[in-house]
């Protein structure tokens, strides 16, 4: 049996960790167009604060490909697949046969059109390690950094050279920052955060134009900068699955067991839409923790296991200069507010069920036991709610059910 | 407040140095000793509350802690001694009667402290019971002293009911009420890993507990709470309570206080209500109003159960139990003053009974004098506190013997007295939920069985020091105990020649 | 594998386990050392709540959703005990949102850290299953 | 139906055949104040013609036995359930810690009757009593019910000394005009209210039909009811050392 995985991040690694526990000597064969071992790519931002170092930032131990005898072939690039003979065609000119293959391709940088744009000399996206290094290289302690993008990736990248640099500017589109993750409120909370560290944010504007080294902006505005870091979206990466005749949408179409609509060939990670297991829609997930367990569950089904992943849901545990947001679900439904000394947090509730939540600040400790109520569908009449809403407690699940979280001591 | 006469006991001293503030000490005190203050962050205590239990001490991680007791006293006096003023002073301020529980603290003479066990040297050698087996079973019950034969000449082997003892040691009565649940369950386990027996006391039997019957000793007293068929039939032998060491004479008395629902449920009384066990049973004024009630209970078992009589050991103990003797029971249990309670008048406590060594001696020696000795089975309890009394007890003549106190304290008891206020720490005699469920019975159960095994070995292995082999061969074998420091009265009551002779 | 299990039908609420946690991490060989005048931030932690009390950490899962979801590759399952690589852990919390448990805490650095059932320190066995004066939490193998 | 003639036979030899007859009627003649008659019995009705010895229906569980006759001491002891009827009088400790059932006694009772009877929850003993009762009645009650009729007593206490002493629960009614002198003090005694009269008159509706008594006529005359004055009588008796 020959395992091909292209892609070499979070999803592969899930693949190969989980075919490795059922066939351990099937050939596994990793090809990936980043010449590094799988690294966690949002640990970038990490990267550039000092929080991690190059060597750290590797997902996996070094023996890892070598112990799970995995043939990679990086700095490879995937053409095409054919999926009548079972052959991935390389950019080296070379065939790869294939018996199962999983595409983990990911996702590349969105750079909508803006004017001048090509005229920026230091002009960065930054989704990979090697845009933090190159990055990194332009950065002095001088810099003025024009960021264009207030969403995860922006706003982190910020956190990451803060300290490099003179002055960071945030500049998007929308009127506040993280709209994809956070209310109103929570987006007020990490602003405030990110101007008491002297980030300037600039909301509901956007590039008009690039000259020199000014970006003017449609309100007028005019921003002066020396780097430039593009974060204003990601798009998944489809084109093999979509020109091989498998079902793309926004991202590639995958079933409960990762599998495409092509035989043999599944898909995991950010280049896929997955059900979200609360709303039944079909959606781009694009977090780790989906990314693994979707790998891990394509892995399973194709060493021949029946695996199903029917819990894929959004979630964000994310954190700006100690400010720590954690978010799960969807916003619908009824809320309830509690708002501490130094955070809030929100819960949504939706026919008896918790939907989703934001949590800000000192209400994130063991936010798990939330999650754990989105993802299992708890009915909430089965448990203490007023007390849990309170704080996360297994105290608030019925003494039977809590004795099973404990171990079911005798 | 008015004056004070009453000071402070103990004295909690805490190593400042090396109270880490964990405040377990605080968390774990039902008398609500110690409690922290925020603004000195540090642990405080209020020594008025301190019982001297030793919970906070046993359970302090940084052994911060100990209780010493206050060298604070009234001007000496050797008649008129601490205890006794303050005795008058809680009398003067209450008008009560002073309740107090646990065995006598009072300072009578313990006689097996007075008694030394034989060994043998040259001749008759010992028995090492490592190597070779050694006896500790024991039968309890009537023992026949006819061969009889039926009509075709065939041996009768069927004996009256007996109870086998693994080893020759039981749980005297406690009952669920005066002890936790937890107690209960863990004395009911140990006494079946063990093979021995434990008693119910005037307490019912709880339904948890009718799977442990086949070694129970379920009791009928005064009171008759929760008694009926069902439960005389549960146990492997009755026994009819007729008084206890601790409290010769007079009754019991649970306070409504702590008849909560689960023993309102076992003792099959109103919740709150008190439960009182008159000082007599009031069907029993003679030794034939007692055969009948052995009798009754016979025929309520179809005689398939031995009868135990227990009676607190006083002046007169021979004659009485040469009275049960001849009732029809089949096991006569002594308990001697010197036994615990969890709640009796301290004088009738301190100063009514007599020792049980004394009681146990001449029992044998009476039932021996009138030939009926065989009629029944001796258990003597009252305070034994190791295997070595155990020994002592079996060569007095005791066919085995019982233990509370010294199962208590396996418990984790640390004999503060304070049983009667309900509040015990080590969630033994107490009722209050969070306070039983301190007593882990697998945990209970375990140390006790340790402590039976450990003195199960020690019989053993004095038995082999003195060159016997069966438990049955030392019963009554008083050539194996000397007097030490005892006068001529105490010898021949004991039976016994001083040491050297 | 051996693990801790919780009953609370015998836990005291006396938070010993806590401390002889906290101390048992600290690398100090006295308990007064190491957690005199300190707010301790122990790897197991007590609920309590009108009389029940039981004590939560790592259950360590046989799928376990914290090693899934770290960003870091710093949690990881070895021989079924859930570690971190607290040089590689960069405080995302990603774990605290996955962990069903509530059982992954920040220690004071804001590095995650977490019940290793003192493997990883001189103490052997578990120190909360030793301290714990009622067996309301055991180490056992099921 | 099972009858045995008793005459003279030992009581465990009598006690043995009726525990193994397998009829769950039986009527026992000639009886000579033999023993434990109906020891812990549940499942067979006895009738009882002679007169019965101490320990009758001890344990007592759920059958009737009717004694046609007189019954000696210790009759019903700890009864559970049941219930005894006797056509007479019976001796000393009557219904002795009895939690269940009834006891019904055609003329008078001895010393003790009713000592320390106590009820719990549907468990409710009762004792009737239709002449007069000896000293001692419903001494510690703890629970349940005593009715002494005084039958031939013209209106006199239908007991003797201290009745009711250390009484903690339940309740006795005494059909008289004046109270016994010497009622101790954990004891309150009032007037029985129409209330009272409605439980007495539903207690004696099967015993006057069991002895053909007159009913109403019973209920025209007085009653008294004596009541604990509290069910935790000693608790202000104690002090801890």
């Amino acid at each position: 049996m020959h395992y091909v995985i292209v892609g070499n991040s979070i999803a592969s690694v899930g693949c190969i960790e989980s075919i490795r526990k059922i066939d351990q000597t099937g050939t596994i064969s990793v090809i990936g167009d980043e010449v590094h071992p799988c690294y966690s790519r949002p640990l970038i931002s990490y990267l550039l604060e000092n929080k991690t170092t190059e060597e750290k930032m590797t997902y996996r131990n070094d023996a890892f490909y070598e112990q799970n005898n995995v043939k990679l072939m990086l700095g490879k690039r995937v053409q095409a697949i054919n999926t009548e003979t079972k052959q991935l065609s390389i950019d080296d000119g070379s065939l790869v046969d294939y018996d199962k293959l999983l595409i983990a391709t990911g996702s590349c940088p969105f750079i909508p059109p803006m004017k001048n744009l090509e005229s920026v000399k230091n002009r960065f996206t930054f989704m990979t390690l090697d845009d933090a290094k190159n990055l990194e290289k332009v950065l002095t302690k001088e810099s003025r950094v024009l960021i264009i993008g207030a969403g995860l990736i922006g706003l982190k990248c910020a956190e990451g050279i803060r300290d490099r640099v003179k002055t960071i500017t945030v500049v998007d589109l929308a009127s506040r920052v993280l709209v994809s993750i956070l209310d109103e409120a929570g987006s007020s909370l990490v602003e405030k955060k990110l101007i008491s560290e002297g980030i300037t944010c600039i909301l509901g504007d956007s590039v008009k134009e690039f000259v020199n080294s000014d970006a003017l902006l449609t309100s007028g505005r005019v921003v002066g900068f020396d780097v430039l870091v593009l974060a204003v979206g990601v798009r998944p990466n489809v084109s093999l699955v979509k020109e091989a005749g498998g079902e793309v949408n926004r991202a590639i179409l995958i079933d409960e067991t990762c599998q495409t609509s092509l035989a043999d060939v599944y898909a995991a990670g950010d280049c896929c839409e997955s059900i979200d297991c609360i709303t039944n829609e079909r959606k781009v997930l694009a977090i780790l923790p989906n990314a693994y367990m979707q790998g891990e569950t394509a892995g399973r089904n194709m060493a021949g296991e029946d695996a199903f992943f029917d819990k894929a849901m959004a979630m964000n545990a994310i954190g700006f200069f100690g400010l720590h947001v954690i978010t799960a679900g969807i916003y619908q439904g009824s809320d309830k507010l509690f708002t501490t000394e130094s955070g809030y947090k929100r819960l949504f509730v939706q026919d008896g069920k918790l939907v989703g939540y934001i949590l800000i600040g000192d209400t994130i400790n063991r936010a798990g036991i939330y999650t754990s109520l989105v993802r299992n569908k708890t009915d909430l009449a089965t448990i203490d709610f007023d007390l849990i809403s309170e704080e996360p407690l297994l105290m608030a699940f019925a003494k039977k059910e809590r004795a099973h979280k404990l171990g079911d001591a005798q | 407040m008015g004056i004070n006469y009453l000071y402070p006991d103990f004295e909690v001293h805490r190593d400042r140095e090396k109270c880490i503030t964990c405040r377990v000490c605080e968390r774990q005190c039902a008398n609500e000793v110690h409690s922290y203050d925020a603004e000195s962050n540090r642990m405080v205590s209020d020594d008025t509350k301190c019982v001297n239990c030793h919970r906070c001490v046993s359970l302090c991680p940084t052994h911060a802690l100990k209780i010493v007791k206050t060298n604070h006293g009234f001007k000496d006096n050797a008649n008129w001694k601490g205890d006794v003023i303050q005795d008058i002073y809680r009398q003067a301020d209450s008008g009560g009667v002073l309740l107090a529980s646990m065995g006598t603290p009072k300072d009578y003479p313990v006689y097996w402290d007075k008694m030394l066990i034989n060994a043998s040297q040259v001749t008759n050698p010992s028995i090492d019971p490592l190597r070779e087996p050694m006896e500790t079973k024991t039968f309890l019950g009537q023992k026949s002293s006819k061969i009889r034969r039926d009509e075709n000449g065939k041996l009768i082997t069927k004996t009256d009911p007996q109870l086998a003892l693994n080893i020759p040691i039981m749980f005297s009565a406690m009952s669920y009420g005066s002890i936790s649940y937890n107690a209960h369950k863990s004395l009911a386990l140990a006494a079946q890993k063990l093979g021995i027996f434990y008693n119910t006391g005037e307490g019912g039997l709880h339904e948890d507990f009718y799977q442990y019957g086949k070694n129970t000793i379920v009791q009928v007293a005064s009171g008759r709470f929760g008694v009926h068929p069902e439960y005389l039939n549960a146990g492997a032998a009755i026994e009819i309570k007729m008084g206890q060491g601790a409290k010769p004479g007079i009754g019991g008395h649970l306070p409504g206080s702590k008849i909560g629902e689960d023993i309102s449920k076992t003792r099959m009384i109103p919740e709150h209500a008190d439960a009182i066990s008159p000082a007599p049973h009031h069907d029993i004024y003679s030794i034939e109003d007692l055969r009948q009630l052995v009798y009754t209970l016979k025929e309520a078992t179809a005689y398939t159960k031995p009868i135990i009589v227990k009676v607190a050991a006083v002046h007169n103990i021979s004659a009485i139990a040469s009275g049960i003797a001849r009732s029809g029971a089949d096991i006569i249990a002594i308990d001697g003053f010197r036994g615990g309670t969890g709640a009796a008048p301290a004088r009738t406590r301190d100063n009514v009974g007599i020792p049980i060594e004394l009681a146990l001696a001449s029992v044998d020696t009476r039932l021996r004098q009138e030939g009926i000795r065989n009629n029944v089975s001796l258990v003597v309890g009252g305070s034994i506190r190791s295997s070595a009394d155990v020994i002592k007890a079996i060569a007095l003549g005791a066919d085995a013997i019982y233990i509370a106190t010294s199962a208590l304290l396996a418990l984790g008891c640390h004999l503060c007295r304070t049983c009667q206020s309900g509040k015990c720490n080590w969630g033994i005699a107490t009722q209050r939920p969070e306070l039983v469920k301190r007593l882990n019975p697998e945990v209970g159960s375990e140390r006790l069985v340790n402590l039976i095994t450990a003195w199960n070995h020690e019989i053993k292995e004095m038995m082999g020091g003195m060159g016997i082999n069966s438990i049955e061969a030392l019963r009554g074998n008083r050539l194996m105990l000397r007097g030490i420091g005892l006068n001529e009265t105490e010898l021949q009551i004991l039976g016994i020649a001083h040491a050297g002779q | 594998m051996k693990r801790v299990y919780v009953n609370e039908q015998w836990c005291l609420g006396c938070h010993l386990c806590e401390y002889y946690c906290a101390y048992a991490n600290s690398g100090q060989e006295s308990m007064v050392k190491a957690l005199k005048d300190r707010t301790i931030n122990p790897r197991i932690k007590v609920e309590e709540k009108n009389g029940i009390s039981f004590a939560v950490n790592c259950r360590h899962c046989n799928e376990p959703l914290c090693v899934k979801s770290c960003i870091a590759g710093a949690l990881s399952q070895v021989d079924g005990l859930i570690v971190v690589d607290a040089s590689k852990c960069v405080g995302c919390y990603s774990c605290i949102m996955a962990c069903p448990y509530g059982a992954l805490m920040p220690n004071e650095e804001g590095v995650m850290q977490k019940c290793e059932l003192c493997t990883t320190n001189t103490h052997g066995k578990p120190a909360c299953v030793q301290g714990c004066p009622n067996k309301a939490i055991v180490f056992e193998e099921r | 139906m099972t009858t045995i003639d008793v005459g003279l036979k030992p009581f465990d030899e009598l006690n043995r055949e009726i525990r193994a007859c397998t009829d769950d009627t039986l009527v026992l003649n000639d009886v000579n104040g033999q023993r434990y008659i109906g020891c812990a019995l549940s499942n067979k009705n006895i009738t009882i013609n002679g007169t019965s010895g101490n320990a009758m229906g001890a344990y007592l569980d759920g059958c009737t036995i009717t004694v046609n006759g007189n019954a000696q001491d210790a009759t019903g002891d700890t009864m559970n359930d049941g219930m005894i009827i006797i056509h007479g009088s019976c001796g000393d400790a009557a219904g002795y810690s009895m939690r269940g059932g009834k006891i019904f006694i055609r003329d008078s009772a001895g010393y003790r009757s009713g000592i320390h009877m106590k009820a719990y929850e549907e468990k409710q003993p009762l004792i009737i009593i239709g002449d007069r009762a000896g000293s001692f009645l419903g001494e510690y009650l703890a629970g349940g019910t005593i009715i002494v009729l005084g039958l031939h007593q013209e209106g006199k206490a239908p007991v003797g000394y201290f009745c009711g002493t250390g009484m903690h629960g339940g309740k006795i009614y005494l059909r008289c005009d004046t109270l016994p002198s010497d009622l101790p003090q954990q004891v309150s005694s009032s007037d029985a209210t129409q209330e009272d009269m409605q439980e007495i008159s539903a207690h004696l509706e099967s015993y006057c039909a069991i002895f053909d008594l007159d009913k109403e006529a019973l209920l025209a005359s007085h009653f008294y009811v004596l009541r604990p004055n509290s069910s935790t009588p000693y608790k202000m008796l104690y002090t801890n050392v």
